[in-house]
């Protein structure tokens, strides 16, 4: 019986935790209660998934009203895809926050960042599972309006201003997208996302659906920090707590590649968006310069967080090519490496929140011979430093093998030099921290020691996960594959 | 072509492109909010306008009424104005902060003490 | 400001009426216009007025910041408890058939208390978004 | 007639926005924009009359008289002493006495 009711309990269990971590005042019951709810959420969306795995559709109508009219949860092959990501990544995340928040947080705030920390989750998963396209607005703010918080909770006061930036930035994205689906709903006069799928491909092109797509695709590409709307990430993840960069930087771009995919792919019929409206070619170009341009500015920072912050965006580059290719084989490689980047990510966000835990600074300066003072968490560090660069046997060469091997498909030879151009500036900058923290001796008065097993354990959880994802590729790119053949097929 | 038939759409862009220039181009953190606001503001009056039936009454059940309001555009605002209600108020109390860690809210002011450090 | 007779004897007459007119929308929401999110906003505007006229402090011995934060709460276990309820009615989530015998009384039950909810933790945070600002000392 | 009714205070509307544009002193704007709050309650309800819908207008004109009342007490006590929250005794603010 509860099987059936599943789609609904992957959010709904997050939400109702919120309020009742609000209750507990001791941080370690909420740490305990928010931990607890994303295991019970990872477990549900594995359920989940073994169920669309055969490629069936699950769909949920809330308080019994059908399809078109009411709300509908729907989950197959792409949702469930992303689901275990951002389930996942939580319970990691939140594994190494309980020692890591404990620092970075005063004492009295540590309960709130929980509650926040669930209601975020809410809104990832609830964008994930929704079939209705203003239920995916609310729970976008959900979720923005909670990372909000999260980040504003860092310990600098730079902090503040990134989350204020993020905050300006975020709600004039989110308010594109609420205008997008307006003029959809204008048109259509439907919100599920199917219904419109199937309205708009009758209706067929129109200068609204033309603005609607418009403002859509900005508004996600805000959210989503893709090239030219990127300028508040690098801020929002260098000065967030750890393990809210952890978290931001492994799911929320993620959804927001999700979102796009849905809209471009399910919503609008690729032959529209990618025919009738020039948008491959428009974020190919956006992609590439993306991709070179935040991949050589991240070669100049000081900051290895902000580093690794470029970095996203350049990688977000990535999953964009992919997309913009508009092949079941692009697609492939997009969500795969939409996989192996929140483990490559999480990997190095969480080795640095080692560091910082340690250190209490993330400067490049600081990091210098830490590979014999903190041998494990820079070997972690290098695991997915490795990954990040592609190197074969790590998960992020497959991701840009497929890349590549659909860039080529499509005879796009441009693109497969600015892949490979963007892995050899990734080597630059990955190597200036390697270099740093083995080849310089450490300070003579440096007395660090290695970080706590509790944060060592899920840096290595994500770090043997890049290694194990990156020899047995049947999961993900067997998942990968059947999203995109799913994507792909809806849109003929 | 009938300009000002559609006079609801010429009053969503001014408020639109207003409340735009203002979070662009003022560095004052809470007039950049009260831009934000603006900005909002007009795609509330986007929704609200497009459910309107020409000769239609409030959309509350009666005898002797036939035509009515789309009511959902709406609700859906209803939950839209919740949204920035609380934008607002996150937006506030992050400029409050602000204030005490920096002791000003210009932008200028801001970046040229991050600068400093 | 309490020191402002018209305002003070002008509050202390009105606020009670502010309270009841909250009420009477919360109340009236499954029939007319109205429902959770004004009534909680109207409701806790009385309380606002009374903390304007006698100062922030005159909030606290009402709602204390716990009481607050256990009202926010409560609001929304309120809302989710009547969707557990429908799954445990063995229907839908939020399926307010499930609520009473009588589907048509088991939709008034739903909505009533769903609007219930938000209207308590809208007064609540609304209040505490109040108390939040006017409680801070400027420095 | 109805329609009269708008125009009249529409217009008078326009005046009160001009005042609080104009207005020299902080009380002129203040009245001016609780003037302006007023006529909003009496615009709402003339167009209620207008509809034919009144009994669902005055609610919300009744909801609006509550807001206008609270914010203008609100703006006078920040204006007066700068801030909403302490209940203490009244304070001359240099704004104050130069229009006593």
């Amino acid at each position: 019986m509860i099987r059936e009711h599943l789609p609904v309990l992957q959010v709904v269990l997050s939400l109702v935790a919120a309020p009742l971590c609000l209750l507990l005042t001791r941080a370690v019951w909420a740490w305990l209660l928010a931990f607890i709810v994303s295991v019970a959420a990872l477990l549900i969306s594995i359920v989940l998934l073994r169920e669309v795995y055969t490629g069936e559709v699950i769909s949920y109508a809330i308080g019994g009203w059908a399809a078109p009219w009411g709300i509908e949860y729907r989950v197959d092959a792409v949702n469930a895809f992303i689901l275990i990501i951002v389930t996942a990544i939580s319970v990691v995340a939140l594994m190494f926050a309980k020692t890591s928040v404990a620092q970075e947080v005063a004492g009295d705030k540590q309960g709130l960042f929980y509650t926040a920390w669930l209601l975020c989750l809410t809104g990832l998963l609830g964008i994930a599972v929704t079939g209705d396209a203003f239920n995916l607005f609310v729970f976008l703010e959900i979720s923005s309006l909670s990372s909000y918080v999260l980040i504003g909770l860092g310990q600098d006061r730079r902090a503040l201003t990134a989350s204020f930036q993020y905050l300006v930035m975020g709600t004039i994205g989110a308010t594109f997208i609420l205008i997008g689906i307006g003029l959809l709903y204008m048109v259509t006069g439907t919100l599920n996302m199917m219904d419109l799928a199937a309205r708009l491909a009758v209706l067929g092109d129109s200068r609204t659906v033309q603005t609607a797509l418009a403002f859509l695709t900005v508004g996600i590409g805000l959210k989503l920090a893709l090239f030219p709307l990127h300028l508040w990430l690098p801020n929002a993840y260098t000065y967030a707590p750890s393990a809210v960069t952890v978290f931001m930087a492994a799911t929320a771009t993620k959804v927001a590649v999700y979102m796009l995919l849905r809209f471009l792919f399910q919503v609008f019929d690729a032959s529209f968006t990618f025919g009738a409206m020039p948008l491959g070619g428009f974020l190919a170009v956006l992609a590439a310069v993306g991709i070179l341009s935040t991949s050589t500015v991240s070669i100049f920072q000081d900051n290895v967080k902000r580093m690794l912050a470029y970095s996203s965006v350049a990688q977000v580059g990535y999953m964009v090519l992919g997309i913009s290719l508009v092949s079941s084989a692009g697609l492939t490689a997009a969500l795969l490496h939409l996989f192996n980047h929140a483990l490559m990510k999480g990997t190095l966000f969480l080795a640095l929140g080692c560091v910082a835990y340690r250190l209490g600074s993330v400067r490049l300066g600081a990091i210098a011979g830490l590979g014999q003072r903190m041998p494990w968490t820079m070997a972690a560090f290098l695991v997915g430093a490795l990954s990040l660069i592609g190197i074969p046997l790590t998960a992020g060469f497959v991701s840009k093998w497929y890349l590549i091997l659909a860039a080529v498909e499509r005879g796009w030879w441009p693109l497969v030099v600015v892949i490979v151009a963007g892995s050899l500036l990734a080597i630059i900058y990955v190597w200036r921290v390697v270099e740093m923290a083995y080849l310089r001796p450490p300070p003579e008065k440096l007395s660090v020691t290695e970080a706590p097993l509790s944060l060592l354990l899920p840096t290595w959880l994500l770090a043997g996960a890049n290694v194990y994802f990156g020899i047995d590729t049947q999961f993900s790119v067997g998942m990968a594959r059947q999203a995109a053949a799913l994507l792909i097929g809806s849109s003929g | 072509m009938d300009l000002l038939g559609l006079y609801n759409y010429w009053i969503v862009i001014l408020l639109m492109m207003m409340g735009f220039y203002v979070v662009i181009a003022s560095g004052h953190l809470v007039k950049k909010l009260i831009g934000l606001n603006l900005f909002q503001a007009s795609v509330f009056i986007l929704y609200i306008s497009m459910g309107t039936v020409d000769g239609g009454a409030a959309p509350i059940l009666r005898s002797g009424v036939g035509v009515f309001s789309n009511p959902l555009p709406h609700v859906l605002i209803l939950t839209a104005i919740v949204v920035g209600v609380a934008t607002t108020a996150l937006g506030l109390a992050l400029v409050v902060r602000i204030k005490e860690a920096y002791g000003s809210v210009e932008e200028e002011d801001i970046h040229r003490q991050d600068d400093s450090l | 400001m309490k020191d402002n007779v018209v305002l003070r004897v002008v509050t202390k007459i009105i606020v009670p009426v502010i309270l009841v007119f909250s009420l009477y929308v919360q109340f009236h929401g499954d029939y007319g216009p109205g429902g959770g999110f004004q009534a909680g906003v109207i409701f806790a505007a009385g309380f606002i007025l009374y903390a304007l006229v006698f100062g922030v402090e005159a909030i606290d011995r009402v709602f204390s910041a716990a009481t607050l934060r256990i009202m926010t709460a409560l609001g929304l276990l309120l809302f989710a408890g009547v969707g557990f309820w429908s799954l445990i009615g063995g229907e839908r989530y939020l399926d307010y058939d499930a609520l009473a015998q009588e589907p048509l009384v088991g939709q008034h039950l739903g909505i009533f208390l769903v609007e219930l909810g938000v209207g308590i933790t809208v007064a609540a945070v609304m209040i505490t978004v109040f108390v939040a600002f006017a409680g801070r000392t400027p420095d | 007639m109805l329609t009269l009714i708008l125009l009249v205070l529409l217009v008078s509307m326009a005046l009160a926005l001009l005042r609080a544009v104009k207005g020299p002193t902080v009380y002129d704007r203040i009245l001016a924009a609780n003037a302006f709050s007023t006529k909003t309650v009496l615009l709402i309800t003339a167009l209620g009359f207008l509809v034919g819908e009144a009994e669902y207008y005055i609610d919300i004109a009744l909801m609006y008289t509550l807001v206008g009342f609270i914010a203008t007490v609100a703006v006078l006590k920040v204006s007066e002493f700068g801030n909403l929250g302490q209940s203490g005794a009244v304070r001359s603010t240099p704004a104050e006495q130069s229009h006593k």
